[in-house]
Parts: C-alpha cells; structure tokens; sequence
C-alpha cells in the first residue's frame, strides 16, 4: 500500500489542550433574517436553511421580525423552567456520582430547545423526544418525582423497572417513550402526523433528534414519508456540535447546515439559534402554523452546544478543549434569557439568584420524596413479577409459566 | 361461503376488517392503485380511498417505523411488505422499537401493527425472493408471528392478527397462494377449490392466534411443521403410507405446545420440517420443546427435513426445497428406530 | 372518523385512458446549461440539480458548452451498443416468453445511459450496477453469451445456478454482482471509493440505482459517507418515472429533482437528459475528473423513462398510459443519437437498418450457442453439487455432509 | 506473555493484525481519535493512522455497507458496532448482502468483513444495552459467529476472523471485558490476572474457528454454553459438587458438533445455557443438534436455563440473568432423572 490518500477525514477546530475555535459557525446578526409568511413556498425560503434566526442580540435586545408574541409572564415562566431543568440535572448527575442511580445524561446548555418548543406547542401535538430533551417533560408538567422515580427504577418507576435512567414517557401529556436506539422515534413521528391528517385532525407531531443521529436510516425515512405524505410534523435536529467524541463534521456537517438536509426533498429548513429561548419560540410557532394550515413538514435545526459530558459514562476532555463551551459564541441559554429579563427591567441578578435556591430546594424535596420509593440500593423494590408484564397485551401462558418458575426459585432460596 | 383461493382470502380479511373498522388502514409498495404486485389489496383503494390504502415508497423501514406512529395515534395499520426477503431494512424498527414499546413504556403506549409478507421457495424466485425468514422473528419477545397453509386460515388469522393489540408478523407462503402444493413442481397445478381449505365465508370470522391445528390424523408419528409444508408433509404421509398426526402450527409464537404434547405423547416419535434452513431454523425451537416436554415418550430422535444450509439457489431450486422424498427417508428412518 | 383528511397523496399526471402528461417536467434548452470547471465548489453550481444539462436537441445537433470530445467512430460505435443491448434485451424477454428463462428486465428507453456512462468511465473504475445496467455489461466486453448462460442458469452460469437472470457481474471487467435488493449496492460503492482512496489510487465507483430506490436507508448511508469523507464516487439515479406502479412522485419527486438530493450534505447534482448519449458522457466525464482530482462524490440524476415493462411479471397498462412513453418530451435514445449522426452525415437509414440486422442476427447466433449449454427444460443441467459452494470460503463440514446426503438420496431415486 | 483483559486483548489482536497486514483497517463509531467507548481500539489510531482507524457517522447500516465496499477493494475490515443492541440497522447488509455475495456471485466476490459488537448483560444497560442477539446470525448461511470467553480466546479467535475470507460476526460479553464473571453480582470484581485466561501472548497467535473448547471435565454431565455463562456454569457445577463436562463452543457457527457429541455420549445428560432468551435463541439449536446426534445416550431430557421470553429490564438484571441458583435447580433436575 502506498501512504498516499485522498480519503478526507473531518477535524475538529480544536482538540485538548488547544483554544476553542468555533470559526466554523456561520452566524447571522439578531434580526438580520426577514421572518416570511409561513405559507411561503419552500423553494422561496432555502435561505432560511443557511442563516441563522436570532431574536435576542448580545445585550439581551430582541430585534427584528421573529421576536414572539410572549407575555413578560411567559417569559418569566420559560427562564424557571429553564433553571428547574438545569437543577434537576445536577441532582441527578449528583445521585449518579453517589451511587442512586445507575446512569444519567444532562440537557446542560441546551434547555432553551425544549422549553421554548414545549410552550408554542399545543397540549394536543405529540412530542417524540431524544434522550436529552427532558425539558419537554417538565414544561408540560410531568412531576418531577416522576422522573425521579423512572430513574430509580423505583416502586414508582413509570417504566416499571425496564428502562436505564431518562428513558421517560408521559402519555397523558402526549410525549412518547424515549428510546435507546438513535433517531427511531423519527419515523414515528411522521407516523403519527400522518394518522392525525388522515383523521382530519389538527394535532401535529414533533420529534427531535441529535447531530449525530442523522446519519441514521430513521433520519431519512422519515424526511422522505413526511416529504411524499406532506405530513404535519416538526423535525428538529439538535446540533449540539458533538455526538460522543465525534463532532458534527462525522454526520456531515462540514459544507451545509442541518437544516439543509430536507431541501433537497422540498421541506423547507430553519436555522436558529437554538440558546435563544425567543428564537426558538418564534420559528416553531412558524413551523407550527405551517404544518396545521397543510403546508407539510419543517426540518429545524437548533445551533447549540452539549454544555456538559455526553452522559455520566463519558469524559469529554479526552477529546475536546475543556473550556469549549465557555468560547460558544451562542453563550448559555439561561444567561441568555436572564440578560434580556433584567435589561427590560422584570428581573434581577438577586430574584435569580433566590429563583435558584427556590428551585434547588423544590428539587432537592422532589428527591427525598422520590427515594421514599426505593433506590437500587435501599428502600421498597419493584414486584419482580412486574417483570413478565406488557411483553404482550395478555401475558400468555409461557409467561406466566415463566413467572411462576421464577418465584418458586425465589422462594426457594429463602 | 365461496370458493376462494389464498390471495382472494386475504382481501376478504383486509376488506371485511376495514369495513369494521375504520381505523384499518392498509401501508405498502404498490398496494393502492395497482392493488400489490400479488393482488392481495386489488379493488381496496377503490373501495376505501386513497387515505386507508397507501402506496408507500420504497423503503420498509420507512413503513414499518410510520405504520408504528400510525398505529400509536389509534390507527390500525396493516403494512405489506413486497417479499419477506424484503422486510430486513425494517427490523431495526420490529426488534428495537415495534416490539418492545409495550414493555419498555410500562404498557401505557403500544402499536398494533399487521405486517404482511409473502415468503417461501418455489416459485423460481432464486435467493432474493424464496426466504422464509420466520426464525428471524420467533426469537423475540413481543411480537407474534403467524403462517397460515388454507384460505380458510389465512383469513381467520388475519383477522385474528389485525384485532389483535400486539404486532403481529403474518407470513404469508406465496408458492400456495393459488392452490395447496404437495412438493412436486411436475405435477399439475391444483386449485384451492379442490381442497376443503378453499371453502372461506364471505364474512367475518377468526381463528385465535396460539392454536395449532391437527389437520390429519395417526397414530405412529407426528409431523409438526407449517405453512406449504403442510401439505408436502400431508403428501409424504399419504405416499409412505403411514398413520400420522400432521400439526400445523399456524401460530409459531405464541406456540400451541399443548397440542405438540399431546400428540408427541400419543405416537412417541416426531419429524418437524420447514423449508428455511435447518441451522437456527424455527424447528431447532420445535425440537427443543419436544423433547423438553416429551422426552420420556420419545421412541426415536425427534428429525428435522428442512431447507439446506445455503442460500435459495435459482437453479436447485428443487434440490433445495425439502420435498416428499426427504420427508420419506427421515420417516423411514424414525420409524425403524427401536 | 371524519372524511376529512390533508393527508397528501402523489398523483401521476395520467392513468390508463387518460392523455399522457408530461407538463411536469421541467426542461432545459440543449446548449443552455454551462459547464463548471470540474472543480467549483458545490455551493455555486446547485443550478446543475434543477437545470437539465442537455447536448442534443430537437433537431439532433449538439449544443452548448457540454458538447463532448468524442469521435464520429466513437459514436457509431455507441449507437452499436445501444442498438445491441436494445436487441439483447428483445431477444431475452422473448426468450422468457417462451418459457426458456424464468423472469427478464428490459432496459428498453434506458440504453444511453449505460453505454455512455460505460465509456466515459476508465477500465479500472468500479461499477456498482442495478438490474437495469446490462449496457454496462455489454459496453464492457461481457459476452451476451456469458449474460444469456446467467439468465439460463445453465452449465455456463457465472452465478452457478444460484441468481435469477439479470443479476450478473464480471468480475474482471470491475463490474459487481447486481443484487435482488434494491440500493444495498449503493454504501458498497462508496466503500470500495474509500478503499481506493485509503489506497491512494486513481481508480472511481461508481453506482446506478432508480428513482424509487431512492427511499431506501442505502441511498441515504451512502450520501453520508460519500459527503463525510469526500469518497472518488459517482452516484447515479436513473429516473424512469417509475418503480413498479408508483411514480416517481412516491419517492419524493414531486417538489425536487433526485439531482438536489445530495446539496444538503454539499454534495454537487447534475440533472442530465438520460436519453441524450452526448450530455450523459460530458457529465459523467465532468464527475469522474471531478472525483478523481480529490472533489468527492457527484449525484447524477438521468431524466429518462422506463420504455417497457417493470419486468416480465409485470402489467404497466394497469397504472399508465399504453401511449406514455411516445410523448415523453425526450424521446428516445437510440433514435435520437441515430439523429444526430444521420444530420451529421455519418449515417444513414440504410446503415442504421442493416446494423438492426447485422445485431439481430449476432444476438441469435449468440443465444443459439448459449442454449447448448442448457436452459431450464432441455440440455446439460449445472451439476447439483455445485449448490454446496462458495457459501463459506471452503466447504464446512456440515455442508458436505449435506451434499452427501443430497446425492445418496438421487441416488437412491435412480 | 502478559497479564490482559478482555479489552486489552482485543486491542492487541487487532494492534497485531494491522501490524502483520497493511490492508487490515478499522470503521466505526468513536474509535478512532477516542479510541472506542470500551477503549477496545485505544491508541491504534495514533499507531496507524487517520485512515486506517476510522471514526463512522452513527449509521450502522452504513458503516456495515461501506466495509463491505472496502472489503471487495481488497483492504480488510474490522467494523465495530457500538453495542450488539445497535447491529439491527446494519442487519440488512449482513444478511441480504455480507453473508450471500460470494455465493450468488458463484465465488468471485467477497468480503472479509468482520463486525466486533460488546453484547449481553449484567452491567446495568436496560433493554437497550444488554442484548445477546447471535440466534439472529447464527441462522444465517455464509457468515461465522464467534463469542469468545476469555482474554486469551478473544484475542486467538479474532486474530482468525480478521484473517478469515469469511464475513465473521465476533460478538464480545461486555460483562466479561474487565474480568471473569460468576454470576453473582454481590461478590467482588475478580481481574483477570487472576484467571488463566489473562494470560495472552504478546504476539501473532490464533485459535481455529469451528472449534469448541472443554474448559472442564467431568462424567456426570454435559454443559455447553459460551460467553459471560462459561464462568457463570462453571461456578455452578462446582456450588452444585458434580462433576461435568463444560463445554465452551467459542464459534456458535460452524459449530464443533463431534467435541459436543464426545461429551454428552460419555455423561448421558445435558444442561444447555445462555443469556439471551430461551424460545428460538442459540441454545435451541443446540438441543437439536444434541438430541439428533445423541439420542440413544440420553438419560434425561435436555434442560436450557436462558433469559426469560422478556426484554432484558433494568432493574430486574439479576432476576432475568440465568444465575447459578437457575443452572443448579436444572442441574439437579437432570441429575434426578432415571
Ligand atoms: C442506533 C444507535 N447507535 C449507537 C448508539 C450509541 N450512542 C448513544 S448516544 C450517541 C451519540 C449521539 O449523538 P447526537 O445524535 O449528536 O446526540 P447528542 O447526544 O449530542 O444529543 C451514540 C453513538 C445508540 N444509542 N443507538
Ligand atoms: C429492498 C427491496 N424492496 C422491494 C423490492 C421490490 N422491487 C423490485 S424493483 C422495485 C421498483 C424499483 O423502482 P426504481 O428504483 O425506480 O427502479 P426501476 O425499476 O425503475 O429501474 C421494487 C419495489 C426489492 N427488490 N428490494
Ligand atoms: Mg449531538
Ligand atoms: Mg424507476
């Protein structure tokens, strides 16, 4: 074999121990991106698949034809649940870090995605969230101690002990199962989207994926049936920059953006700055509307950044700056927020800092109430029995056979 | 009741289902307008719309992962895959996703999905259009897998399979779409009006998934098989001229091991065939559970008459295929075993 | 339920009875397209997948700066092979009327597009066929007595027996094994690039499959891995209107041509006349120089339109027009190169009859002797034992001993 | 020699293949700059190269695909799938494509692919993180099935499948990685170096596929299994005080039919094991085989002791593991039998 070779290998800006460099991201100006009809025909906004939808500028001024139609209240609301989502991150990576729970990963930096989406959705569309969308959970109410309890694999544990931490559900406030296995959900999604219009219904779909997770069969199958069927659904990539240790180049992030990725099928895309809680709002509301009045499906691609390790089983420094985050020229979405709050004169640096400790204490109660339910090290424990459950709607006699041998063993032993 | 032959039996069943209900909706490759490439959906679309029979692009999983959102928004989707050589590029979804929603949700959300596909040797289709996948399938928890050998049945279980609130995979043997095939490519064709199975009501009826059927009986052997081999085996019985239980198994998981027992323990000796491959094949699981359950009856090894362990060649196809002879010899060799 | 629904669904411009429609398409003048250096980057050429680059036009005179650099006898002998394969391919559906093969693929209205993207393309370039390329076959020097042998399954079967006809290769002339699966052939091609890359030679793949095949995960792995790491490939859709019964509007043709599939990943399409030899050689030629100077992967979309028949089991006069074809607005192509040259004064009617003659008469000669080497009812038969072959590298155990067992059986039967 | 763990020794075997052979090279997610999520290819990139230890978009299908591109361009590839729980997207060009190219191309292509996949459980990864999916592959005819269940085999039998010019399927027992494993998972980690399995060469050496391994012997009884539960067998027959063959069958295909039959004609009885679950898994192949080849020595039934017929569940890892307590209660069922 001779050394020579042509096969392009993409590269990171920057790997441990050099300066972040984040040149790469092509940014537009707050404001700068005219905000179209959302009836507008696809091959009239590609555009909108290469800038960038800002709302709030660097000092927190919300500018030009995207900034939303949000109540200071509404505001006020989206930055405490930004700032539960945070809290009750870190509880759980703590209680992972102790030993409670067996794994968990952290939505760390990009909070404002799902907050913002969860509030200019209806209660009526479903969601089909990724692993690190537990924002979504939050904002349309899902108790926290019942997230808690799912990763406990508690007594409470809504998944009834057979999924590892954050794999959630929450069918009453229509969010689906998260799954294990990349971008599946996609589909779904279009599924689901595509019964509702077949009903004549006016729910849509959301679902979301990772950066990485577009190279997955699933991303296409569902960018096509949604493209044939015009379905009414969302498609959100969350372009964090990274997967595990490869960053967005390896799913061919290095000469178009995310949301480029359905042009070529007619569905238009968006670009937005996914740390801009009033982007966010703005261009989904837009999708939204697009989608119900029958104009079909939107890939949003959200710029953001995985703020934190790619789950507690990962060391990020192993193959990216540590101080990666602090040099993202997109900053931190509850900073972000926070800024544009206090400069219109509703909020404080001191009402922050007391939300912070109102919430940590709200989490912190969420804990203890949780752990009540057992813990993989202490407390009451799942039935065993449950374990034969729901492989089918019925457990049919090999099941129950199979139980029944399981807990002679058990009695057995003791 | 009509004549019917097994395509036409499966349009019942899809027809007499959406008619009641109309959360049926049919998914797949050239279903709609042109009615499938077997005509199993011909005259649907007319019928029902083009909103509940839907031509889909080329893509199973693409299928298989829409109809499981179809159905999770309480549509009853019932997907076609074009061949069950086909169905690979959707058992990401069927393992991952289709299969364990039910469980890993704590039972709140679930999808009831029909997948239909013809599967099966025998028709000149060479390795990319003879498989017989089941085996795949019957390792999982969570789903059911289905095979029916008549009309009779193919519309019964169907039925039974789209009722049904788990995913169903139904195979459907396309070498005895038209008629019954006892192995022998050389002899002329019969059509199901010829055979008892052919006679299918017009209207809705089920047969329960989980039941095998004793479609002869006997005394000295059992043969537990499905599918064509249904009647390949019912052929080898008649010509070596011996007094045999013939189980169809209809039902591959949930599994009737009840009936296997019952008749493994009334003839102490048992010849389980297929037409997939032998290795890892669903008779490895039938002879497992014979003899776990029979052990002490069996007067004989427990034979398995199945397809070679090679791809479906185009060529051999009867070489390959496990037909009467096969099916004699082993007979013959479980019945001089003392 | 309620009847209503916006649940979309594709539409063919015409049904059996109806007049054949054609208005959706979108055409270029021949001539009016530019040509690009091979080496311009992606984003200033996406012209190029809505565009249609054409040579030829309606008077058979090409046109334009993509006029190829290719001689009269270059031409004659093109318009040899596409006469052969036309000619070939009548010949084996007659032969499977007869009974004498169990199944056939015309590429009937499709010939331009091998033969010229067979001769644009260099002998040590990988070819990574669909069941509709049997002109790469025959532009590459197969024998039809070795493609009629496969179709037979006879003695001289390069498959041994174990294909249904149309799935040749040739291993020598770098032309892969043509499989039953749709686009599996696709992500293969784009690895074999890698490899030549990795390898550092100057050797391309490149990979046909057809518009509907575009849905499946394949094409999307492929444009991925092609996009990620600049792989020497090109990818060609062969857009005939038609999968089976569905229009090309079912894999997401409505809104955008299958050239712009690729732009998201920034990947270059070429819309090209697929029935106009001379703009499929310049574009081909355009792509290959482009991949091998290090520029990555092209997708090339043909417009043509599948003449006959999806195969032999198929009826296309139950979805669409019988007449479609005669008014598909770019002819056909044997004609249309039969044209140029005729204008050009190299050919003649006479000639162009005689050479229909002449290839009648070398394709019977050719079957004749392919039927001595058996077919499926009469003549040597592929010993069986053969079945046992080439499913591991040497024969296991317990294949021979299934061959063994195989044979004592036949034996017994005789 | 040195003292490795599993990873350790699947690193070197592959550290010495691309040493040894230029065209080996290796695909998949995370494995290059990071070196791998179990740190299997840690280091080999800086070793060898951009292109030769490449990092995958996450689209198993793809990386799948592509090696086999990369394979018939006469390079050799060594794709790794995340987690054998991921390996369903690939399944389609394992199947359709890997395992049936030589043959349907009557021998004139191929590609040596081998897919290296961490499997099974008992590390805390739920439904999607646990799985044993081999009876997927070991039905399949033209790839090999490989799960090897010490540092020392896992290094020999990899070194064969990189060289093999058979697509091989090598299927790694995570649990097992950093040392052997009993069973019970209250006990604390044993390493490897206290194992003679640790014990690995540093250089080239290999371990024929198509080979079982009796890591034990004994005269009262036959058990065949592999992976994580040949330690977890082993610990059982010695709680249970009997004396057994333990059979390691290392390559699940080609399966060492003769070294199982020796066994079970000499004990009489057989215990089959594994962790994946029971209906249709491995080991029912196994009992088939078993009971084909040794019928007339049995003098009990065969018992499986397998995962139940659910998803692998988080929280009840230990209740669904085939532990000790589950092979004794068999064992001592077989032993009762007269
Ligand atoms: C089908 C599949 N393949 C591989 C994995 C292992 N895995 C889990 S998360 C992950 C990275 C995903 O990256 P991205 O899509 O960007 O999402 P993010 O974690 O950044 O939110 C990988 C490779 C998996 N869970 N499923
Ligand atoms: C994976 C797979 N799914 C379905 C089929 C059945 N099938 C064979 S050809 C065909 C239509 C393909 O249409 P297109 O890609 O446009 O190619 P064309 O036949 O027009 O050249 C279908 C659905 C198949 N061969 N493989
Ligand atoms: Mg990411
Ligand atoms: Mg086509």
């Amino acid at each position: 074999m001779t050394p020579k070779s042509r096969l392009h290998i993409p590269q990171p800006s920057a790997r441990p121990g050099d300066a972040p460099d984040f040149s790469y991201l092509s940014l537009s100006d707050a404001g700068a991106v005219a905000r179209p009809d959302s009836d507008t025909p696809a091959s009239q906004i590609e555009n909108l698949a290469s800038d960038l939808v800002r709302v709030l500028d660097d000092d927190g001024i919300a500018q030009g034809e995207w900034v939303p139609d949000l109540t200071t209240d509404q505001l006020l609301e989206a930055l405490r649940m930004m700032l539960l989502t945070r809290q009750f991150d870190a509880r759980m990576q703590r209680a992972q870090r102790q030993g409670k729970i067996s794994f968990y990963m952290q939505s760390l930096g990009e909070e404002a995605i799902s907050i913002a989406q969860g509030m200019a959705l209806e209660p009526g569309d479903m969601m089909f969230p990724s692993y690190r969308n537990q924002g979504l959970f939050i904002i349309r109410g899902t108790s926290l101690v019942d997230l808690m309890c799912q990763c406990l694999s508690n007594t409470r544990d809504m998944c009834k002990g057979r999924q590892m931490p954050i794999m959630y559900h929450n069918k009453q406030a229509n969010l689906f199962s998260v799954s294990g296995n990349l971008a599946t959900q996609y589909p779904h999604a279009v599924g689901w989207a595509m019964a509702s219009a077949i009903k004549g219904e006016e729910h849509i779909a959301s679902a979301w994926v990772g950066d990485g997770s577009t190279a997955e069969a699933d991303f296409h199958y569902a960018l096509t049936f949604a493209a044939v069927y015009q379905a009414p659904v969302i498609l959100n990539v969350v372009n964090n920059q990274w997967a595990i240790s490869t960053f967005q180049g390896f799913a061919g992030g290095e000469r178009r953006s995310f949301a480029a990725r359905g042009l070529g099928l007619g569905i238009p895309g968006v670009r937005v700055d996914g740390n801009d809680l009033l982007a966010v709002y703005a261009v989904t509301q837009w999708a939204a509307q697009r989608a119900r009045q029958g104009g079909g499906p939107t890939l949003i691609e959200h710029v953001t950044y995985r703020g934190g390790a790619h789950s507690t089983s990962d060391d990020p420094s192993r193959y990216r700056p540590k101080n990666e985050w602090d040099a993202f020229p997109l900053g931190d979405p509850v900073m972000r927020l926070k800024q544009h709050l206090v400069n219109t004169g509703y909020w404080s640096d001191e009402q922050h800092a007391a939300l912070e400790e109102e919430l940590k204490t709200f989490v912190n109660e969420a804990w203890k109430e949780a752990v009540t339910y057992g813990t993989m090290t202490e407390g009451p424990r799942l039935d065993v029995r449950v374990m034969f459950d729901d492989v089918y709607a019925e457990v049919p006699p090999h099941l129950e056979r199979q139980r029944q041998q399981l807990l002679a063993l058990r009695e057995q032993s003791e | 009741m009509s004549q019917m032959n097994m395509i036409q039996a499966v349009r019942s069943a899809l027809d007499v289902m959406m008619h009641k209900d109309p959360t049926v909706i049919i998914l797949g490759q050239d279903v709609g307008y042109f009615g499938g490439v077997f005509r199993c959906t011909d005259g649907l679309q007319e019928k029902y719309g083009e909103h509940r029979v839907i031509d889909a692009p080329i893509a199973e999983g693409g299928i298989i992962g829409s109809a499981i959102g179809i159905g999770v928004n309480g549509l009853r989707p019932v997907a076609e895959i074009q061949f069950a050589d086909y169905i690979y590029p959707g058992l990401d979804q069927i393992i991952s996703e289709l299969a364990r929603l039910r469980y890993r949700s704590g039972g709140e959300f679930f999808s009831p999905v029909t997948v239909r596909a013809p599967c099966g040797g025998g028709i000149r289709g060479g390795q990319t259009h003879s498989q017989s996948p089941e085996a795949l399938f019957t390792h999982l928890s969570g789903v059911k897998t289905v095979m029916p050998s008549s009309p009779y049945d193919a519309k019964g279980l169907l039925i039974s399979a789209i009722e049904s609130d788990d995913p169903v995979i139904f195979f459907e043997p396309k070498r005895i779409y038209n008629g019954p095939f006892d192995g022998d490519p050389n002899k002329p064709a019969v059509p199901w009006s010829k055979h008892p199975g052919g006679e299918v009501p017009e209207d809705y009826y089920s047969i329960p998934l989980g039941k095998a059927e004793v479609v002869e009986e006997g005394d000295d052997l059992t043969i537990i098989t499905y599918g064509t081999m249904v009647h390949v085996a019912q052929a080898a019985v008649h010509k070596a001229g011996i007094s045999a239980d013939v189980i169809d198994v209809r039902s591959l998981v949930p599994l009737d091991v009840e009936t296997l027992k019952t008749s493994v323990e009334k003839t102490g000796r048992c010849l389980i065939t297929h037409e997939a491959s032998r290795f890892g094949g669903y008779g490895a699981e039938l002879v497992a559970t014979v003899q776990e359950e029979c052990f002490w009856h069996l007067q004989a090894p427990i034979e398995r008459v199945a397809g070679w362990e090679t791809p479906y060649p185009h060529a051999f196809e009867w070489d390959y295929f496990p037909a009467q002879d096969r099916i004699i010899a082993s007979i013959q060799k479980i019945m001089e075993a003392v």
